[in-house]
């Protein structure tokens, strides 16, 4: 019975999900909704922003590094949850 | 040509996913979990992001699977 | 929509369906197995599939990986969403290190892995 | 593990591996990679001599003390030139609007504060992976004579 009900539930979500795709823009396209100016501007203006050759460096430790000092913050606080979880008695 | 091994590398990561759900040994699971991972990585070089695929190789393929397998030795192994 | 249209469709959109189909088997996984590793399996496997579904948004046909070369007029990828990723993998990683913490504790009392045992031993109701 | 032919080529390997992971983290301006991935090679290159040999060769080579210690100045060094950028009269974490040389692109010393964020979170992320490893192994069996 439980295994009958997830099989149906994750049918429902796999339509929903495929007929979404279906809809979705073509991968790949250079006229997608996702290649407007944001890219634009970090491709063409952060070799003489930052001065880093990988755009991708450039964007998590300067346009974005407070996103990345946030996700350093995160693995801290999993250490720290894992350390005194196995050290309790 | 690429759409071809494209197409094989997709259809092997459904087998490892499969397969690791069938599969009743956790150390056997989790080693096709490695595997899983590192095939994964060559799709992210093959879509052009080889930052994503190198830290995908080297945090999914290496940590996650050793940190796994510590947890297995020091658990049990059949499920 | 004829059947043909939706299979050319998904023959385009071919990364976005994998990740999809890759996104059930991994929730299936959570959803029906017992034993908690395979359920952690489970989730990173969810974890990857919506990985390949952000880098496959970022990809442009043609394009390089975003290291400029100075000079040259190139087309290059959408740098955005694999910055965006390499963040997602760094904090899956931290989730899964502090669920094993809790699996090897949860083995250290109750002396099992399997999620309707230590329901069983709780005095809970099995399901 | 008692393999002599594991223990050999874990030993020799061990230096191949941490010199690949430095590699990463210094050229991570200049080709993939980064402090993420260079900083788990290095953790990865750690856990694999603690896995071939015992868990006491490998806290010899790198305690867990210093671990710790190195962890937090990773997350320090970053937050450090987080401030220093204040102190210089910008914004948290400005690079070239604070005033740090950035250098000729395309050398291995430019692109200014990018190149020590990157080294810190290298630090970090190895020291981390190192520290869950042995934390998981060792479980609480040190403190088991002192309580049963």
């Amino acid at each position: 019975m439980r295994k009958l009900l997830v099989v149906v539930f994750l049918a429902v979500i796999l339509v929903i999900l495929v007929v979404a795709v279906i809809e979705m823009p073509t991968i790949g396209d250079p006229a997608n909704v996702t290649n407007n100016e944001v890219p634009q501007r970090y491709l063409e203006d952060s070799l003489h922003e930052t001065g880093a050759l990988n755009v991708v460096a450039s964007i998590i430790t300067d346009y974005r590094a407070f996103d990345t000092l946030g996700e350093a913050t995160v693995l801290f606080v999993a250490l720290a949850a894992a350390i005194s979880n196995l050290k309790a008695h | 040509m690429t759409e071809v091994l494209t197409y094989l590398l997709l259809i092997f990561l459904v087998v490892c996913a499969i397969s690791v759900a069938r599969s009743r040994d956790l150390l056997a699971a989790v080693i096709i979990f490695a595997a899983y991972s590192l095939v994964m990585a060559i799709l992210w070089q093959l879509l052009a992001a080889p930052d994503v695929a190198i830290t995908e190789a080297a945090l999914g393929a290496g940590v996650t699977t050793l940190l796994l397998i510590a947890a297995i030795a020091k658990t049990r192994r059949q499920e | 929509m004829s059947i043909i249209e939706i299979l050319s469709r998904l023959h385009q959109n071919s990364f976005y369906f994998f990740a999809i189909i890759l996104f059930i088997i991994g929730f299936h996984t959570m959803l029906t197995h017992d034993n908690l590793i395979k359920k952690i399996i489970g989730m990173n496997i969810m974890d990857t599939s919506i990985f390949l579904f952000f880098v496959a948004i970022g990809y442009v046909r043609g394009g390089r990986a975003p290291i400029l070369e100075p000079g040259t007029t190139q087309t290059y990828i959408n740098p955005v969403p694999s910055a965006l990723i390499l963040t997602g993998i760094v904090v899956g990683v931290s989730i899964t290190a502090y669920a094993l913490s809790l699996i090897v504790k949860l083995y250290k009392h109750y002396g099992t892995i399997d999620a309707e045992e230590i329901m069983r031993l709780r005095g809970g109701e099995p399901r | 593990m008692e393999d002599v032919i594991v223990r050999y080529i874990s030993r020799m390997l061990l230096p191949f591996v941490q010199l690949y992971g430095l590699y990463v983290i210094l050229n991570g301006h200049l080709s993939p990679g980064g402090g993420f991935s260079g900083g788990a090679i290095i953790g990865a290159s750690m856990i694999l001599y603690a896995l071939s040999f015992n868990l006491e060769e490998g806290t010899k080579k790198l305690s867990h003390k210093t671990s710790t210690i190195l962890e937090s100045s990773g997350v320090l060094l970053y937050a450090g030139m987080g401030l220093l950028s204040i102190l210089l009269g910008t914004n948290f974490l400005g690079n070239k609007v604070a005033g740090i040389p950035i250098g000729t692109p395309g050398n291995l010393f430019s692109s200014g504060a990018i190149m020590i964020i990157t080294f810190g979170v290298g630090i970090k992320v190895a020291s981390t992976m190192i520290t869950l490893f042995y934390s998981l192994i060792e479980g609480e069996e040190g403190h088991e004579d002192v309580h049963h």
